[in-house]
């Protein structure tokens, strides 16, 4: 499968008020990610996982490295279902927005597309004149994936997309994105510093501390035998060695 | 028995329909024991802790029922004598370390207040306590933390600051409401260590609220699961974890990944 | 790390009264007319008017100009009056200790009355105190300052007669009258600025009340007034005191105001005069003087901001 | 809009429709001409035919505080109308674009800022001279500063928001973001400024004038006509007293709207 994903010697670093020095964020951070793979990038605060997502989308400058991404209008899944959605629209609106812009459909058209993503991702259609603050976690973050899947990406990014959702309702998110991941071979980048959700959902995990890769590999041969001593407190501190 | 709560029933008159929160809990805890509450957003379990801590806000809120307390009525009591034993026989400690320090205020004088409002101590003897405990809590550069303001630590050590805070007048009982839940896994483990060393070394109860069951497996000898405000089952956490009754702690204990690392 | 946050905040300052000052200049460079004839009159002669224009140096380009008025300024030489031919400086130099005493008087008092009014009100939310303090906050906030200043003549004294008004003491002859009489005009300016303050103080405090940090104070055994005086009083006073450093500069411009209604000859007196009659050096001087000391009292308030909350010195700017 | 019930919203239009219904009714119909002098009527207090009583020259103090509020109104109308348009557009490009523009309009602001507006409104005038065109301008420059603030600090807090980022990814436009997806969030917040701008516009029209260098005359303005006032105050004391009260009910319109709105916001 040819590859979607290639970061190569990624370094970022950030200026610091009053300091001089920058803060280096990443250090010659290297992964690729093929098509319809799912990536786990698995580290705690302040290791550079988000860092690392939005280098991907452009949306921070990156001193040096280089980022190949020809995945198609790759999109983004926020942690926070609180912000990531506009309080002031419409379900309705916010899931047509990427349609206004990609495409050249009616506003009839774009109802009949939002109709059949809400089945998609589990929601009725009575949803979609509510207002965002109307909604409960779980249907927030399930409308922010509706949003990406509008235009139609080959690659999402998810940053942490349910550790701020309860347990039960996390697992419906999870096995929404695996389904969507087989139907459409969407290749999904999963950010999370839960190494047991990430078990079985990832086909391959990379370890990230302090802006560097620590280790790389198959979630099974991984979690069994971890080489470095830091994935071992991190597999130990969740209670899974 | 350190602590009993008898159909305790929480209800709130904010808005036109009163909205029943806890729903007769019962419940019991032993000198020096861990008893762990799980349950997700809205089951009551943050309110019961809070009733017990003497929080709970004054106007527009019916309690029924009873908290006995080393022989007190809590829900009964005056004000004046609740102030008494909170922060004296029983501390408490939050879910955000981020938010529960006063910014605008030193860490020492924010640990030493329980000796200040409880104790009849000079200030050199309080700091010298309040010291002591932020070095029981594993913060080796005390004296640095001590002269040092809330936004200068991280998540963790704000923790442990609150841990010492609670901990610094001795009190018997310990409410931890989530105390781990914003913390990195790492930290995470670090804090329910120094929890359970805590307990052995002071023998103070306490009473671990969490949505988390595998960690209040680990760390709790007795277990009560909440629901919708209600005790849904309760029992020793082996007990309660390996072969749970009611369906709603089947499905919380079937929503934690299993990883089973021997098949391969 | 302190010293320097403090330098980066005065060079700011500087930075900032330097725009000022280059400000006020540039607006006055655009006035049609030249400073000679106005200072000769219409039929000087052309030689007499070219050589004054070389003496004060205005066919220097604009920039070295502009320098030049900034250094004589720092010196205190504000150039000449138009219509009086004196230094402005001594036409100001008695004026502003007027305009100061009532500025600072009417701060002082907005300063105590609003913290014990904030306090008062705040701990009795929801009684009957609160809803009338309410409403006479906002209807103290939408009277003006000349407003009030003639409503204090007409009811203090033309019928209780507590003043003559009109009858302003100069601070030479009698310094203790002088005061007297600066009290009722200082109460007319304080009044709004005080009731925005009480409502901002208040509601600072029912908002840091809602904190999680009170909740954990509450957790140590304190009681109410232990948890407001001891925690929530000293975080809720930061949004106040930026806005008393805003307050300040609405007073000063009040004041030019209300030295009309009581008749006193302080800055805002002259300024006026010199605007109807174009006096440019003098309303120039009394306008910078009016914006630096508005900017360095702003410079002091933000030292106070920050030595009550060190989020400000290694995080990035909360305001 | 059910939101807005709040006492003090209706309060707030009731008293500022009121003043406007009176500024309207001025512009077509006062009960005397504003500048006609009856000399038998000089000095007299209320009366049936004279509502508020005549001044000093013998006009009729209703009829002139109608054109007094008309002028008034007009006058704070436009001045929010230069201070919003122009404080949105700074305050939305320094807020959502940052960086050197961002630095270098913010510093101009902070100068601007030192300047009370009152201040600000006498060095242009100044420079302009008086008349109800120039006070409007010399306002309207004086307002800019602090709207522009407001503006860029609600945009700043909003650009932090996960859906700003999101609405770039789908490849909205910049010019959409601020307008489209930003602006209305920050509306109520906006909205209770401009009601702030409106009180202080009066408040600082009525200064300027009571200075006598705002409105000039034979306009009249609510100012002005208390400066007249204070010389026949123990004669006449409503000759003050009615166009004092009639600025502070405008002033009091105007914030018990912003109040209202801030309260519904809050809901």
């Amino acid at each position: 499968m040819e590859e979607i994903l290639k970061v190569e010697k990624l370094n970022v670093s950030f200026a610091q008020s009053l300091k001089k020095n920058r803060k280096q964020v990443l250090t010659d951070v290297s992964l690729s990610m093929k098509k319809g793979e799912i990536l786990g990038l698995a580290g705690e605060s302040g290791s550079g996982k988000t860092t690392i997502a939005k280098a991907i989308l452009g949306m921070i400058p990156i001193d040096q490295g280089t980022i190949t991404c020809n995945a198609r209008t790759p999109q983004m899944v926020f942690q926070d279902p609180y912000s990531s959605l506009n309080p002031a629209k419409t379900v309705s609106w916010i899931l047509q927005e990427p349609l206004r812009m990609k495409t050249k459909e009616t506003a009839a058209g774009r109802v009949e597309k939002v109709k059949s993503v809400l089945h998609q991702i589990g929601l009725e259609e009575n949803l979609m004149n509510r207002k965002p603050s109307e909604l409960s976690g779980g249907q927030r973050q399930r409308i922010c994936i509706g949003t990406a899947l509008m235009s139609e990406p080959e690659l999402l990014i998810a940053d942490e997309p349910v550790s701020a959702l309860d347990v039960t309702i996390q697992a419906q998110v999870l096995q929404l994105l695996k389904s969507i991941h087989e139907k459409k071979q969407l290749a999904i980048l999963f950010i999370s510093h839960d190494l047991r959700t990430m078990y079985q959902f990832c086909d391959r995990i990379v370890i990230l501390r302090n802006g560097q890769i620590v280790e790389e590999g198959k979630p099974s041969t991984l979690y069994a035998s971890p080489k470095e001593e830091y994935t071992r407190l991190l597999l130990q501190s969740a209670g899974i060695r | 028995m350190l602590l009993e709560i008898k159909q305790l029933t929480i209800e709130f008159h904010d808005h036109l329909v009163p909205e029943t929160v806890v729903k007769n809990v019962t419940m019991s805890m032993e000198e020096g024991e861990i008893v762990g509450i799980v349950g997700e957003s809205g089951s009551g379990k943050s309110m019961t802790a809070l009733s017990v801590a003497g929080l709970l806000p004054r106007k527009d809120m019916k309690k029924k029922g009873e908290i006995w307390f080393e022989g007190q009525e809590l829900l009964s009591l005056p004000r004046k004598e609740l102030r008494l034993l909170q922060g004296d026989e029983i501390g408490m400690i939050f879910q955000e370390p981020m938010t529960a320090l006063n910014p605008t205020m030193k860490i020492g004088k924010q640990v030493e207040e329980s000796l200040y409002l409880h104790r009849d101590l000079s200030r050199t003897e309080r700091r010298e306590l309040a010291l002591s405990w932020l070095e029981k809590v594993e913060l080796n550069d005390s004296e640095r933390v001590y002269e040092s303001y809330p936004h200068e630590l991280s998540g963790g050590m704000r923790q442990r600051v609150m841990i010492a805070a609670a901990m610094v007048a001795g009190p018997k009982l310990l409410i931890a409401d989530e105390p781990t839940t914003a913390l990195d896994v790492t930290v995470q483990a670090q804090i329910i260590q120094l929890l359970k060393k805590i307990n052995e070394k002071n023998n103070t109860a306490i009473l671990f609220i969490s949505h988390d069951l595998s960690l209040v497996k680990d760390l709790c000898d007795r277990v009560y699961v909440m629901k919708d405000g209600e005790v849904v089952e309760h029992g020793k956490s082996e007990d309660v974890f390996y072969h749970p009754m009611e369906d709603y702690t089947k499905q919380l204990i079937a929503a934690i990944p299993v990883i089973d690392l021997e098949q391969d | 790390m302190k010293v320097k946050y403090y330098c980066k905040k005065f060079i700011a300052m500087l930075l900032t009264l330097l725009a000022v000052s280059f400000f006020v200049f540039a607006a006055f460079e655009i006035i049609p007319g030249d400073p000679a004839t106005s200072i000769l009159g219409t039929n000087a002669t052309k030689e007499s008017v070219q050589a004054l224009r070389e003496e004060m140096g205005l066919n220097a380009p604009f920039l070295s100009r502009y320098f030049s008025w900034v250094l004589s300024c720092c010196k205190g030489d504000f150039g000449i009056s138009y219509s009086y031919h004196i230094p402005v400086r001594e036409m100001i130099a008695d004026k502003l200790p007027i305009t100061l005493t009532m500025t600072v008087l009417a701060m002082l008092m907005t300063m105590i009355v609003s913290v014990l009014l904030g306090v008062f009100l705040a701990k009795h939310t929801r009684s009957v105190w609160d809803k009338c303090g309410y409403v006479v906050n906002q209807i103290a906030m939408a009277i003006p300052a000349f407003f009030l200043g003639i409503l204090f003549t007409y009811l203090f004294g033309l019928i209780l007669k507590w003043f003559t008004p009109g009858g302003y003491i100069s601070y030479q002859k009698n310094f203790v009258g002088f005061l007297g009489y600066l009290i009722m005009p200082s109460i007319a300016i304080a009044i709004p600025k005080c009731a925005m303050s009480v409502k901002l103080l208040r509601s600072s405090i029912l908002t840091e009340a809602g904190k999680d940090y009170v909740r954990t104070a509450y957790s140590r055994g304190n009681s109410t007034s232990q948890v407001l005086y001891r925690h929530v009083l000293k975080n809720a006073m930061i949004p106040v005191i930026t806005f008393w450093g805003m307050a300040l500069a609405d007073m000063s411009a009040g004041s030019i105001v209300v030295e009309q209604v009581f008749n006193i000859p302080g800055l805002g007196r002259i300024l006026l005069s010199s605007i109807s009659n174009r006096d440019y050096p003098v309303v120039e001087a009394v306008i910078v003087l009016i914006a630096f000391l508005v900017v360095i009292t702003n410079f002091l308030v933000d030292l106070l901001y920050r030595k009550m909350d060190h989020r400000m010195q290694d995080g990035e700017d909360l305001k | 809009m059910k939101k807005y019930k709040n006492f003090n919203f209706i309060m707030g239009v009731i008293l500022t429709g009121l003043v406007v219904l009176i500024a309207i009714i001025g512009c077509f119909y006062t009960p005397y001409d504003p500048d006609a002098m009856d000399a038998v009527a000089k000095n007299s207090g209320i009366s049936m035919d004279h509502w508020m009583g005549c001044d000093n020259f013998g006009r009729d103090i209703f009829s002139r505080i109608m054109e007094g509020i008309r002028n008034t109104f007009l006058i704070s109308l436009f001045t929010v109308a230069i201070g919003t348009i122009v404080g949105v557009l700074i305050g939305a490009v320094t807020g959502y674009f940052g960086g050197w523009l961002d630095e270098i309009l913010m510093r101009i602001n902070d100068a601007l800022f030192a300047f009370p507006s009152v201040l600000l409104a006498l060095v242009v005038i100044s420079l302009l001279g008086t008349g109800m065109f120039r006070v409007t301008l010399a306002l309207g420059i004086a307002f800019i500063p602090s709207f522009a603030r407001i503006v860029r600090s609600e945009i700043k807090k909003q650009v932090t928001q996960d859906y700003v980022e999101s609405a770039k990814l789908m490849g909205a436009g910049n010019f959409r973001i601020i307008f489209v997806h930003i602006l209305p969030n920050i509306l109520p917040v906006l909205l209770s400024s401009i009601m702030i701008g409106f009180n202080n516009a009066v408040l600082a029209e009525a200064g300027l004038s009571y200075l006598g260098i705002g409105v000039q005359p034979p306009d009249a303005s609510l100012g002005r006509m208390l400066s007249e006032a204070q010389s026949f105050l123990f004669s006449m004391p409503w000759y003050a007293l009615f166009p004092g009260t009639v600025i502070v009910i405008m002033v009091l319109g105007f914030a018990l709207m912003a109040e209202g709105i801030t309260q519904a916001q809050m809901k």
